[in-house]
């Protein structure tokens, strides 16, 4: 067992302050695919919010995607992820020397999964740097890599402060996302009963729901259900939703992309196979704070979300367009 | 303390060395009876000790060295207790040598330490016991081992070696509803000992599970799976055949659920452990309490002692391991000591 | 049941399935059946058990194993990692396997239809990349919320993105699967289990 | 001595040839079977497959008879009969609300004095073997056999009472008396599938086969067997299973009980040898015992 | 084997309760045959040993782990009761002394009560035939036994060639003379054997 380096709970659990230190002025914001394309609204409120919040945002181009769902499908052998997980780390270490955010689990879990490959195997660190020297990069493994939702809970006072539309008592579940809790190299919070988005939802004046089955698996990653769709994934969701409805959920969030895909695009399917029909709108916790901290509607663009917002909207009184 | 007082300790393996070692010590007459030639019991047979990897021998050099350094205790090998009269404060008791000759002794206190025997395993037709070679239990094997170490290059390393525990413990129908305590570890031990040996032979322990309650145990065990790779099947073997020279063992894999086969070359039963001939014998001799397993029984809340006058230590009481036994020959040691050193 | 026979097993085969030497504690398997308590894919196809996955692994019976239609069941949630109590690295074992079963040419049928992904990835640097209409349909998203332009990836970038899958041979990888003949998968571990109420 | 005699259906059946030599063995024993008078069937696998008490009851009727005979002992030569008499006679002695149910259906009390044994058992343990072997007249020199003994001769040993159930000898011990060797194999106890003979012929076909390769791997020249299901099981499927294994074992399926007559002095014809499936005289003329 | 993507549909599998199992035929066992299940050591020699555990869907261990799990109509349409050879290997073996051929027999009677579907159909019937043969003369003919076990199926030639030898052999009995009381093995039968409550 000699590189293999095994956390220990401690380890594993810190509080933000521990995590992230001071709140930094400025920070890279790692894109995520899913997220651009899917739910532009997320990455835009993610930049509201972070602007209310008076933290400068830097994205680069240059960044490309994490590569990793497609290596957990087993869909391409590791070694391409590792290069280019080193290419991207590296190029926010030496460009920025900047703190890398991530604001899905998918890049936060790949991410640090196969850095910590990077920074434990020798061998494999050599191979990745090898490839990206031809372009000017060179992976050491400074850049701290962290998710947004631990840099809000954070800030969970400003937020609180900052509060222009309460959530007046709005009953929301809470979907945290296993590529966040079950990753063992530094996590926020208990892993297997986490409470720091209920938190920020009753600072926002909301309801948070702990409904049976919210640490579930949304199970997106065996591919949106290209495979078992009907044998795995539904019956599975089916189980999350079922425990959501019996609480009266009336809003889930989460903190990934891929993870409001599966919950948000799958509900039609599942309603047609028997299960629900459930209709409890998804959106991401970034969305939910724009939303009470006063960003205009249309920027935090729901239009994306197959289930529609309206119900909740209308709760609180707002209008779509507004 | 005016008189000298006498102890006889019967049983010349580990616990009885102890005790022997203890009181003569501490000033006292001492008579140590060993029915065999040669001291050590059943702790001499073994090639290799738990947790530690020890040589027993050298414990047993050390032990039997501190015997003779102590002019009070004579011991008197190759000879049985054969009677015990009861008198007011003490025993006269008659012993019986090999070759013949008699002689009655007067002792003031007795220390039973009359060991182990292995379960007879023959009982069990489908292991093969008795009737198929290369069938043992895990004292045969232990001098195997010994064989096998004095000389490695000369022999063919077998290709593969199963090991079944409880064979008579745990078992209702065949054998005895009692769990024998060391074999688990014992049986870790051989198959580590395997490994060192030839370590391209393949282990196997069928188990259902290992008991490694015991300090450094479960670490002892758990190396030999891992460093090892002794191989753990969960699951208790079902028939032993003859298939062209060598053993086929039918089991199931309980994990899985699966009916499995393995063939192996030679398969060590670990027998339960069962109160000697001896203990048998010498619990009416001396009237002394036992449990329904004729293991020597304790008084209430007196650990070792178990009739007037009459201690016990080490496996005639239940299974234990070396160091168990040095710990209850000592004590039946103390209760001795104070006994003698009571002011009448 | 078939019997198993030991001399059909491989002892090294879990050094074998762990070719990147990524899990390298497999052997501490305590068999203690945690991760399977833990697992969302269990709990709704019993005949799935990361454990006697593992058990069969270190047992080196790859009979079950390589046509097995349990071993694509994994979500990589790692809800297994997090309960075992000698982190035993599920996930990536699972990953490893799948490897072995795909180059046999099984459950290519899981693989292809995300490489088709992975193809169009290498030409805009992300992993999902949609057909026109659904390029359309972000484009209106994305102007409606007056987002910068899509996709924001940097021509350069996507350049070394594909010469890495080239340079890694992971191009040539996955060319290969792409016309390989695919076998049938069976629910290997469905015998003797209890698979519904 | 006089013994109460269950032949069962087969040795009235197919098994004609173990009731003559059995017959005719212990006359030439001295001992005097008497049979059951208007005994029933003791219904085989099918009643204790389907329905206990039922398997029971039967059994109870026999018993019944043999304790109006005024005997104190009833033999089966079948393995099977004698299981299931056994076991009939166990469940009354040890489950008195069994017992109760069949004296209802027996309308008289429970009989639970008759002693089962198998003939095996009566001739080892009654006779004894130095009774048997000291008639011997041609002993059985240089035959290599096999003794089979099936599972429901030994089995379950806390119910028959007889011989141990994993390496059984009394066969061997038997056989030894008569002056032929018996070889050392795994399958002396395993079962032969007999029950299903014709349920479910794939059943046989692989646990018969089992015993006859292990049987022609330890040498034997012939299996020697106890049981009428058991014989027939494995001399009628032996073509079919050496079809399937590719193989040939060229072994007879004999009753013990010929044997014994050949050693006795019996001609074939008398013991109906050539009533076999695979007619052992061509072995037997071998070795000069013919 | 069911196919993957049909496993589970319109209601998903729910996780196995031990909380709240059914106890009852564990402790019909204990009542009925003195069957303590509880004694199990789980240890599957039953089945390592087993004649036929390579057939069977749930082996001897499992299937008394069914009983603790309190399974019961499953055990009823078990494969393994129409397999079992009740060859008693296992009743001898096991370390808890658990008659496990005497369990299967009790299921099988209890299966047949409830009307449960029988997965080799051949087994149950010629069971049947032998218990109605036995009904009808006191004692069983294997050639008649046979005949009709063969018509009954429709399988007018199976064995035939065996049944060729066999008559050469004068082994052949086509009539086997009924016993005399016949009427106290009827009662036995009074009604459908497998009706009666045991």
């Amino acid at each position: 067992m000699s590189n293999l380096h095994i956390t220990t709970p401690q380890e594993r659990i810190i509080s933000a302050a521990q995590r992230i230190g001071e709140v930094p002025e400025k920070l890279f914001l790692f894109r995520s695919c899913t997220g651009s394309m899917e739910y532009p609204g997320t990455e835009n409120s993610i930049k509201e919010v972070l602007k209310i919040l008076e933290v400068e945002v830097v994205m680069d181009s240059d960044q490309t995607c994490c590569s990793g769902y497609i290596l957990t499908c087993s869909g391409y052998p590791p070694e391409p992820s590792l290069a280019i997980t080193a290419r991207n780390l590296a190029l926010v270490e030496q460009r920025y020397g900047l703190d890398t955010y991530m604001f899905c689990n998918g890049c936060f879990g790949y991410n640090t999964e196969l850095s910590h490959i990077l920074n434990h195997y020798p061998k494999y660190k050599e191979m990745a740097n090898n490839i990206i020297a031809q372009y000017g990069y060179n992976y050491q493994g400074k850049t701290r890599i962290r998710h947004v939702q631990e840099l809000y809970y954070l800030l969970i006072d400003k937020i609180r402060e900052k509060v222009v539309r309460p959530l007046n008592g709005l009953r929301v579940g809470v979907h945290y996302g296993c590529h966040y809790l079950a990753q063992q190299y530094g996590i926020l919070d208990e892993g297997d009963l986490p409470t720091f988005h209920e938190e920020i939802i009753e600072a926002l004046g909301g309801t948070p729901v702990f409904y049976k089955e919210r640490r579930m698996c949304c199970g997106y990653a065996v591919g949106r259900g290209f495979t078992h769709k009907e044998s795995v994934v539904e019956p599975h969701l089916a189980k999350k939703f079922d425990s959501a409805k019996e609480e009266g959920v009336e809003l889930i969030t989460t903190c990934c992309p891929g993870c409001n895909v599966a919950l948000d695009r799958e509900q039609p399917a599942l309603a047609k196979r028997g299960f629900g029909p459930y209709d409890i709108p998804v959106i991401d916790i970034a969305q939910l704070i724009g939303l009470a901290l006063g960003v205009p509607i249309w920027k935090l663009g729901f239009n994306a979300n197959t289930t529609p917002l309206d119900r909740v909207l209308n709760k609180l009184g707002l209008e779509k367009g507004e | 303390m005016d008189s000298v007082k006498t102890a006889l300790v019967i049983g010349g393996g580990l616990a009885g060395l102890e005790a022997a070692i203890k009181i003569g010590q501490a000033g006292h007459k001492t008579i140590l009876v060993e029915k065999e030639a040669a001291l050590g019991g059943n702790v001499a047979k073994l090639f290799s000790s738990f947790p530690r990897w020890e040589n027993p021998v050298d414990l047993l050099e050390y032990k039997i060295n501190k015997l003779k350094e102590c002019s009070l205790i004579s011991v008197m090998t190759g000879t049985t207790v054969k009677f015990a009269q009861k008198r007011d404060k003490s025993y006269s008791v008659e012993l019986l040598s090999t070759t013949g000759t008699k002689n009655k002794i007067e002792v003031d206190a007795v220390v039973i330490a009359t060991g182990f025997e292995l379960f007879d395993a023959s009982v069990y037709g489908e292991y093969g016991y008795g009737s198929f070679d290369n069938v043992m239990d895990s004292l045969q094997f232990e001098a195997k081992l010994k064989e096998w170490s004095e000389n490695k290059e000369n022999i063919s390393p077998p290709k593969s070696v199963a090991f079944f525990k409880c064979v008579g413990s745990r078992d209702r129908s065949k054998g005895f509803p009692y769990c024998s305590k060391v074999c688990c570890m014992y049986t870790a031990k051989q198959a580590g000992l395997v490994k060192d040996l030839f370590p391209d032979t393949r282990c196997f322990v069928f188990y259902m599970d290992y008991r490694a309650a015991g300090k450094e145990y479960e670490e002892f065990t758990r190396s030999v799976i891992e460093q090892k790779h002794v191989r753990y099947v969960r699951g208790r073997p079902s028939k032993v055949l003859p298939e062209d020279g060598r053993l086929l063992i039918r089991a199931e894999d309980t994990l899985m659920g699966v009916p499995i086969e393995i063939t192996a070359d030679m398969i060590v039963l670990a027998s339960a452990v069962v109160p000697s001939h001896g203990t048998k014998e010498m619990s009416k001799l001396f009237n002394a309490k036992i449990d329904q397993y004729g293991f020597i029984d304790h008084e209430d809340f007196n650990p070792v002692k178990t009739g007037d006058r009459v201690f016990y230590a080490g496996a005639c009481g239940f299974a234990v391991e070396n160091l168990g036994a040095m710990h209850q020959g000592a004590a039946a040691a103390a209760e001795v000591i104070s006994l003698f050193n009571q002011v009448d | 049941m078939p019997r198993e026979r030991e001399k059909d097993w491989d002892e090294n085969l879990y050094k074998k399935i762990d070719r990147y030497d990524l899990v390298q504690n497999l052997e501490q398997c305590l068999q203690c059946g945690k991760c399977t308590g833990n697992c969302p894919v269990a709990a709704i196809t019993p005949s799935y058990n990361p454990r006697a996955i593992i058990n069969d692994i270190l047992s080196g019976d790859i009979t079950r194993l390589l046509d097995s239609e349990e071993i694509w069941r994994c979500f990589w949630c790692a809800n297994c990692y997090r309960v075992c109590p000698v982190d035993i690295h599920y996930p990536l074992l699972m990953m490893q396997l799948r490897y072995a079963a795909l180059e046999e040419g099984y459950g290519l049928k899981y693989v292809q239809p995300i490489n088709k992904y992975a193809f169009r990835a290498m030409e805009k640097g992300l992993t999902f990349v949609p057909g026109q209409k659904g390029i359309e349909k972000i484009m209106k998203l994305r102007s409606q919320l007056q987002a910068t332009s899509w996709p924001e990836v940097s021509e350069q970038a996507i350049k070394e993105f594909c010469e890495i899958f080239e340079q890694t041979g992971a191009k040539a990888w996955m060319e290969n699967l792409e016309n390989m003949p695919e076998k049938p998968l069976r629910l290997s571990f469905l015998e003797g289990r209890i698979t519904d109420e | 001595m006089n013994v109460a005699y269950f032949p069962g259906c087969s040795l009235h059946g197919m098994a004609s040839e173990y009731d003559l030599s059995a017959r005719l063995v212990c006359k030439h024993l001295g001992i005097n079977l008497q049979e059951i008078e208007d005994w029933n069937c003791c219904g085989a696998t099918a009643a204790h497959s389907l329905d206990h008490l039922l398997n029971v009851a039967l059994g109870a009727r026999n018993l019944n008879i043999v304790k109006e005979m005024h005997l104190d002992r009833v033999t089966a030569p079948c393995a099977g009969c004698f299981n299931r008499l056994k076991t009939a006679s166990y469940e009354m002695r040890h489950n008195p609300r069994v017992a109760a149910e069949v004296e209802k259906l027996i309308i008289a009390p429970a009989p639970v004095e008759p002693e089962v044994t198998n003939l095996l058992q009566l001739l080892i343990e009654i006779k004894g073997i130095e009774a048997i072997a000291r008639q011997v007249v041609k002993p059985l020199k240089g035959l290599k056999l096999a003794a089979y003994y099936g599972c429901l001769l030994t089995r379950p040993t806390k119910v028959v009472e007889f011989d141990a159930s994993e390496q059984p000898i009394s066969l061997d011990l038997l056989l030894n008396a008569l002056g032929a060797e018996t070889v050392i194999w795994g399958h002396k106890a395993e079962c032969c599938g007999g029950g299903y003979a014709a349920s479910e012929t794939n059943i046989v076909l692989d646990l018969g086969g089992q015993v006859l390769d292990s049987a022609h791997a330890a040498g034997a020249e012939a299996i020697v067997v106890a049981c009428p299901m058991c014989q027939i099981n494995l001399d009628s499927r032996r073509g079919k299973i050496e079809a399937d294994r590719g193989k040939k074992y060229d072994m007879p399926i004999i009753y013990f009980t010929q044997l014994m007559g050949l050693a006795y002095g019996y001609s074939p014809r008398q013991l109906g040898l050539s009533k076999l499936l695979l007619n052992p005289i061509t072995l037997l003329k071998s070795k000069e015992l013919v | 084997m069911p196919d993957s993507t049909k496993q589970v549909t319109q209601s998903y599998y729910k996780t196995y309760k031990l909380d709240n199992i059914d106890d009852s035929l564990k402790l019909e066992l204990k009542e009925k045959c003195g069957i303590d299940i509880e004694t199990c050591l789980e240890c599957g020699k039953c089945t390592g040993g087993c004649s036929n555990t390579h057939i069977f869907d749930f082996t001897p261990r499992k299937i008394v782990q069914l009983i603790k799990m309190g399974q019961e109509t499953r055990l009823y349409h078990l494969d393994a009761l129409w397999t079992c050879v009740s060859c008693q290997l296992c009743v001898d073996r096991c370390p808890a002394g658990i008659d496990i051929a005497r369990i299967i027999d009790f299921v099988r009677e209890k299966a047949i009560k409830r009307g449960a579907e029988p997965t080799r159909s051949n087994v149950k019937m010629f069971h049947e035939l032998m218990l109605d043969e036995i009904n009808k003369t006191g004692r069983v003919g294997e050639t008649v036994l046979m005949i009709k076990f063969n018509l009954k199926r429709g399988l007018y030639f199976e064995n035939a060639d065996l049944g060729r030898k066999l008559f050469f052999k004068g082994k052949l009995k086509l009539f086997i003379p009924g016993i005399k009381n016949i009427g106290q093995v009827r009662r036995m039968f009074n009604s459908n054997p497998v009706q009666r409550e045991v």
